[in-house]
């Protein structure tokens, strides 16, 4: 039935199948540069994991075109023809098979030993001069405390580039994950425990801005936890804790004054915090919340739309939200998103 | 005796006589009035009581398997069986004990 | 039992069975291999079904065709299915169907209990996916991970679906592999040795050795979460310094051998089909049969490898990378003489080799990914992305699922007496192969640039819209590729080429007798010299030796006096009473007693079935 | 048909393999090895807790050590009179086979009994129940599956000795007896680790 396997027509198959691989391989590699890449690291973590990485990725890169050119080579020499005999029935060979059991070892062994190398070395005690942050997963939205200048934020983590920050995650729901792609690997952030990460993110040039991500499901909106890193170059990461720490300024705006008074009668001051008019902790803190690009989990940009819109209907932008429909109107809605959006 | 023994062997894979297990049942008697005596020894070091009570819990162990399961008159097969679980199971307790002191633990309010 | 009236067919009381009666009560391997098989079709497509509903939803950014809970359901359920309702039931098809038959024997130790085995399975399967027609598909993942499951966060009794679920379920598997593990070591033909079986059955038998010892974990991990869902106990309750990474660890001590629980029966089938369709042994068979024990092994020993984002520190990361890695060598050791065996061979190109074929190269491509996130460092970034989805699909998938359609294809002469169509058959490997490559080679991309597993929506600004679509439109070829594989089924079941006892000119005890095979497989108990005996039967030795002599012909009294085991009642009733008290911890407790003391009667009744009638009854 | 059998039998016992060995023994041998690995992660759990509770009672306030050890000694002596059982079946001894597998069931029931009531003691005097804290979470559902196991084995044997006071049982189901016996002495082996482990060791 199947006499010729390689015929022309076949060879050809298999070329074209081979051009096409390369072609769409070409594209992921101009594809690497991605926001979320883990391939072009800008942190000493994420660089000492590229390196074992590509060290790993070339080592089977090898081994596999070796087995896999040999199978294609076995098929190929050692297709049935018309009237061939039984072939000879060989049992083994156990020095054969001694020698490549001992050079799969051999293999480990260069990817075993830098691999514990950075276990360490990526796993270091912090030293009391790095920026201390606080992670705290909560569901479905990030908050970051630095303790050192009593600044809360959420959804949006700023760093100064070039020195070393120490992240402290905590959990006080269910188990998530925190994940900065470009700046290095992810640590899962577990109720009852304190993991650490510990890298330094190069400086950068101009503000950069690195899109993050919860990497453990955590329950409805696990795929809406996002937050953004900003890394900021020399100087500028001082001129921010400076506008954080200072009081909210209120807004003169009519319509944002309305707003502020819908907050302040509302459920809103049970759960979130704005320096001077409330005192909750349950969701994120507002005190500065226009000076964020996005909000809900860095699910959508601050725009008066987008917030207005939240405000009204939070279930159907982040479902499964901790913040319930509070049946506000969309008049009320565009007065609070006023208000919030004033909070520079 | 040794005949009936031999019989009793052939004719069932083979256990010990009555009186072994009496010995046995003697020797696991004592072993448990040691272990719970060994509590009320004033002044005994931690690391000795708890050494003491693992080795003696292993020989009654070992004592019932072996003799009152035949384990050690029983086939191979049987004992590789049963050994081989047990060995593992052993391990993974201990694994889970290290597992469990050596997380990094930091008080849970750094905040 | 022989003390029962022996079912034999075409006697008087087998002809007034009915149909559907003599399947309820069957107790013959052969048959409950093909129920299994069955069922285990059907779930795999239901998998299936929801995998390709995911994909639609991932097509585009921010799509909208299912919610997130759906979404959450979905991959839950994919998981759950493909891995415990369909790999697992399909390798337990072949252990039973082809077990007896490769070690020459006329039926498994313990044929009631195997019975069991599968009316618990089946019980399980169809309370898991009841949840669906409830509204209440789990929704934890099939990993289910602490303290997401727990009470507080997960209030539904989706997730009590899943935990209970997967209690019956495994109460199955470990009958199971109580009842093989006594098959293959007690049952085997005079002659065959240890080191005489066939690679298949020693990879099953790895295989059910994993079952019994890997399973006691999940079902202890089991049982805490339920006694904290329902008792109030606090195992995993942070709150209560409870640790949620306790259920990650007992999960994995299970759910790591339970990757090599879906893998060695597809590495025992493939080490088959080659041999067969190379025309010549083997290659290696002691360092392959050892390289899967030390697999076994050794599996029980890495499970934290799925957990080093969790903060384990250093040291335990650095022992459990090592013993992850050193996995490697007995896999690779196994792929090299998978080569080996073709080396030197005269390949017969039929679609069971293509398959094998595939799964070799497949295999390997998810063997090396592997290796790259055995390095704690760079599991890291790896974990919990497409990257790791990728990789266990190529182990999984390309591992697993090519080399069970390699032995669908290689047995399904031997059970159905007909061939399956070759062109046919070709076209489902093909389309299967680009399908899977077009599905999953681009999910290492995606996991590369960023994508976590588990989203059912992404943004568009971040590079993974044409991965997501390409890797879409591969689970539609994909889909193609199985609508050609039933119908090839449709086509040729009835109409099929007869297939005859020995189709492949196969080495193996199985093909030595008619297809398919006679209820008792063996008319006379075979005597083995060689792991390839019925090849030795064949051909000789090759080296100038006599071919072994060939069992004599049976006679009619040799026929007569086979007794084969009465089909029984009690198993499925004993099935049906443990679902009935499991499913009652979702109703009222007077369920679970009722269904309790049910059980326990049908147990007294299954045990007493075939013990020695009172004194004065009936002799 | 009952000649048909009869000899069937005479031929081949169809519970005894190919190597001689009986599949129900082997059966229990891994059914036990399993159960290994089930009170493995049982224990594992109890001792990765140890200490962990975040309030009391902890065990050395609610332990009844002399109770305990008399229980311990219960389940070593039934373990004698199990194979005193066996012996006496061995020796077509049907009636005193019965007798001791009576003194092994009752032996059990009273371990049971006792635990019965050390888990009320605890749960009424010592306030220590299930939700109570980690230990009492810990400590009731391990040796809570160990008293599980010890009642089904009651059941087991009472089961077995009902049948041999009917005549239904005789030196012919020796294996019947004798795996019930190794299940029986799996329970007390489970008895001595836990007795050791989780009553004794401080």
């Amino acid at each position: 039935m199947m006499k010729r396997f390689v015929s022309p027509a076949r060879v050809r198959t298999v070329l074209l199948l081979l051009a096409v691989m390369m072609l769409a391989t070409s594209c992921g590699w101009s594809l690497w540069d991605n926001p979320m890449t883990t391939v072009r690291p800008r942190s000493d973590f994420g660089r000492w994991i590229d390196e074992i990485f590509m060290l790993i990725s070339w080592t089977t890169l090898v081994i596999f075109i070796a087995v896999e050119g040999g199978l294609l080579y076995c098929c190929w020499r050692f297709r049935d023809r018309p009237g061939a005999p039984i072939p000879k029935q060989i049992h083994g060979h156990t020095p054969l098979e001694i020698g490549w059991t001992v050079a799969f070892a051999l293999v480990l062994l260069i990817i075993g030993i830098p691999t514990i190398k950075i276990i360490f070395r990526t796993q270091e005690a912090p030293a009391a001069t790095d920026l201390h942050v606080n992670v705290v997963g909560h569901q479905w939205w990030w908050e970051f405390q630095y303790p050192d200048y009593k600044i809360t934020t959420a959804d949006e983590l700023h760093l100064p580039g070039g020195r070393t920050a120490a992240f402290y995650l905590h959990a006080p729901d269910v188990i998530h994950s925190f994940w900065m792609p470009q700046l290095g690997g992810k640590r899962d952030v577990v109720p009852h425990r304190v993991n650490r990460i510990i890298l330094t993110p190069d400086v950068p040039k101009v503000t950069t801005e690195h899109p993050g991500q919860c990497a453990e499901y955590c329950g409805t909106s696990h795929a809406n936890m996002r937050f953004r890193v900003i890394v900021h170059p020399e100087g500028e990461f001082e001129q921010w804790v400076k506008a954080q720490q200072a009081p909210p300024v209120d807004s003169t705006d009519p319509l944002a004054q309305q707003g502020k008074d819908l907050f302040t009668k509302s459920t809103c001051v049970g759960c979130h915090s704005i320096a001077g008019v409330s005192a909750g902790h349950i969701g994120p803190d507002l005190t500065h919340f226009a000076s964020r690009g996005t909000f809900a989990g860095s699910l959508m940009k601050s725009t008066p739309d987008n917030v207005a819109k939240w405000i009204e209907n939070p279930q159907q932008m982040k479902p499964g939200a901790l913040m319930p429909n509070l049946g506000i109107t969309s008049e009320q809605s565009k007065a609070m998103a006023a208000y919030l959006l004033s909070l520079k | 005796m040794a005949e009936s023994h031999a019989a009793a062997v052939a004719h069932s894979g083979g256990h010990a006589s009555i009186r072994t297990y009496i010995n046995v049942a003697v020797a696991l008697t004592i072993l448990t009035t040691l272990e719970v005596a060994s509590l009320y020894i004033p002044g005994i070091p931690n690391w000795l009581l708890v050494t003491a009570l693992i080795v003696m819990a292993g020989l009654k162990f070992f004592l019932v398997v072996g003799f009152f399961m035949h384990l050690r008159y029983d086939s191979s097969v049987m004992r590789a069986l049963f050994v081989g679980p047990l060995f593992i199971a052993i391990l993974i307790i201990l694994a889970l004990m290290a597992l469990f002191s050596a997380f990094i633990l930091l008080p849970h309010h750094v905040l | 039992m022989a003390t029962q009236a022996a079912f034999m067919p075409g006697t008087e009381a087998a002809k007034r069975q009915s149909v559907l009666w003599s399947w309820l009560t069957t107790v013959d391997h052969k048959r409950i291999g093909i129920l299994y098989g069955t069922s285990a079709f059907i779930f795999f497509l239901i998998g299936g079904i929801e995998a390709v509903i995911m994909r639609l939803q991932l097509a585009r950014p921010d799509n909208t065709l299912v919610s997130a809970q759906t979404f959450n359901e979905l991959f839950t359920m994919h998981g759950t299915t493909m891995i415990f309702l369909a790999v697992m039931p399909l390798s337990a098809s072949f252990f039973n169907y082809m077990i007896p038959l490769m070690i020459g024997a006329r039926d498994v130790a313990f044929p009631r209990l195997n019975a069991l085995s599968y009316w618990i399975f089946l019980a399980g399967a169809l309370f898991l996916n009841s949840s669906w027609l409830l509204g209440m598909a789990p929704d934890g993942g099939w990993f289910g991970y602490a303290n997401l499951s727990s009470d507080q966060f997960s209030p539904a009794m989706n997730i009590d679906f899943w935990m209970l679920g997967l209690q019956i379920l495994g109460f199955s598997s470990m009958l199971a592999g109580f009842n093989f593990i006594v098959t293959i070591i007690n049952m085997r033909a005079p002659g065959m040795t240890l080191m005489r079986m066939p690679v298949f059955i020693w990879m099953s038998f790895v295989t059910q050795f994993l079952l019994v010892l890997a399973f006691p974990a999940i079902t202890v991990g089991l049982i805490l979460l339920m006694f904290d869902r329902f008792f109030g106990t606090l195992f995993y309750m942070p709150s209560a310094g409870g640790d949620p990474l306790l259920w990650q660890h007992l999960f994995w001590i299970f759910g790591h051998p339970e990757v090599y629980i879906l893998i060695l029966p597809a590495m025992g089938i493939v080490s088959e089909v080659l041999p067969t369709f190379a025309r010549k042994p083997l290659f290696g068979a002691p360092f392959v049969i050892f390289s899967g024990i030390t697999i076994g092994f050794l599996g029980f020993g890495v499970w934290s490898h799925h957990m080093f984002a969790v903060g384990m520190g250093p040291v335990a990361d650095s022992a459990f990378s090592i013993a992850t890695m050193l996995i490697a060598v007995p896999t690779g050791v196994k792929i090299l003489n998978w080569i080996a065996t073709l080396w030197g061979g005269s390949l017969r190109f039929k679609t069971p080799l293509y398959f094998s074929l595939g799964f070799i190269a497949m295999f390997t491509m998810g063997g090396l990914s592997g290796v790259m996130h055995a390095s704690p460092p760079v599991d890291l970034q790896q974990t919990d992305s497409y990257f790791v989805v990728a990789h266990f699909h190529y182990v999984l998938f390309g591992g697993s699922i090519f080399g069970l359609f390699s032995g669908i294809y290689y047995w399904w002469p031997k059970i159905n007496g007909r061939l399956l169509d070759e062109r046919l058959g070709l076209w489902h490997f093909w389309l299967m192969l680009i399908g899977f490559n077009v599905t999953f080679f681009p999910q290492h991309f995606l996991g590369l640039i960023g994508m976590p597993r588990r989203i059912y929506t992404y943004a568009p600004d971040l590079g993974w819209n044409f991965w997501n679509m390409v890797s879409t439109i591969g689970a539609l070829i994909i889909v193609l590729s199985f609508l050609i594989f039933i119908v090839n089924v449709i086509k040729t079941i009835r109409s099929g080429t007869v297939a005859g006892p020995d189709p492949w000119d196969g080495r193996t005890l199985e093909w030595s007798i008619p297809s398919p095979p006679p209820v008792y497989n063996f008319a006379i108990e075979p005597v083995v010299h060689d792991r390839d005996e019925f090849w030795l039967q064949k051909y000789g030795d090759g080296h100038g030796g006599k071919p072994a002599t060939r069992p004599r012909a049976a006679t009619a009294q040799d026929i007569a006096a086979i007794h084969m085991p009465a089909p029984s009642y009690w198993p499925i009733l004993l099935a049906l009473a443990v679902a009935f008290m499991i499913s009652g911890l979702l109703v009222s407790m007077y369920q679970v007693i009722a269904g309790g003391l049910l059980t326990l009667i049908f147990m007294y009744k299954f045990a007493m079935e075939h013990h020695r009638p009172a004194p004065g009854h009936g002799h | 048909m009952a000649d048909h059998a009869v000899a069937a039998h005479a031929v081949h016992d169809p519970n005894i393999g190919n190597t001689g060995l009986d599949h129900r023994k082997m059966g229990m041998w891994i059914f036990l090895g399993s159960d290994c690995m089930f009170f493995g992660s049982l224990i594992g759990t109890y001792l990765s807790y140890k200490g962990k509770s975040l309030s009391g009672p902890g065990p050395h306030d609610v332990f009844n050590i002399p109770l305990t050890s008399y229980s311990a000694a219960l389940l070593l002596a039934s373990s004698l009179f199990m194979v005193l059982a066996l012996a006496r079946l061995q020796e077509h001894r049907v009636k005193a086979a019965a007798l001791w597998l009576f003194l092994t069931a009752a032996a059990g029931l009273h371990f049971v009994l006792n635990q019965v009531y050390e888990f009320t003691t605890f749960a009424l005097h010592e306030g220590l129940r299930l939700s109570t804290n980690l230990f009492g979470s810990t400590f009731f559902v391990l040796t809570g599956f160990h008293g599980a196991h010890v009642t089904g084995g009651v059941l087991w044997l009472t089961i077995l000795m009902v049948l041999a006071l009917r005549g239904r049982l005789d030196h012919r189901d020796y294996t019947k007896v004798e795996i019930a016996g190794l299940y029986w002495h799996f329970v007390d082996i489970v008895w001595i680790a836990i007795f050791a482990v989780i009553y004794l060791i401080p």
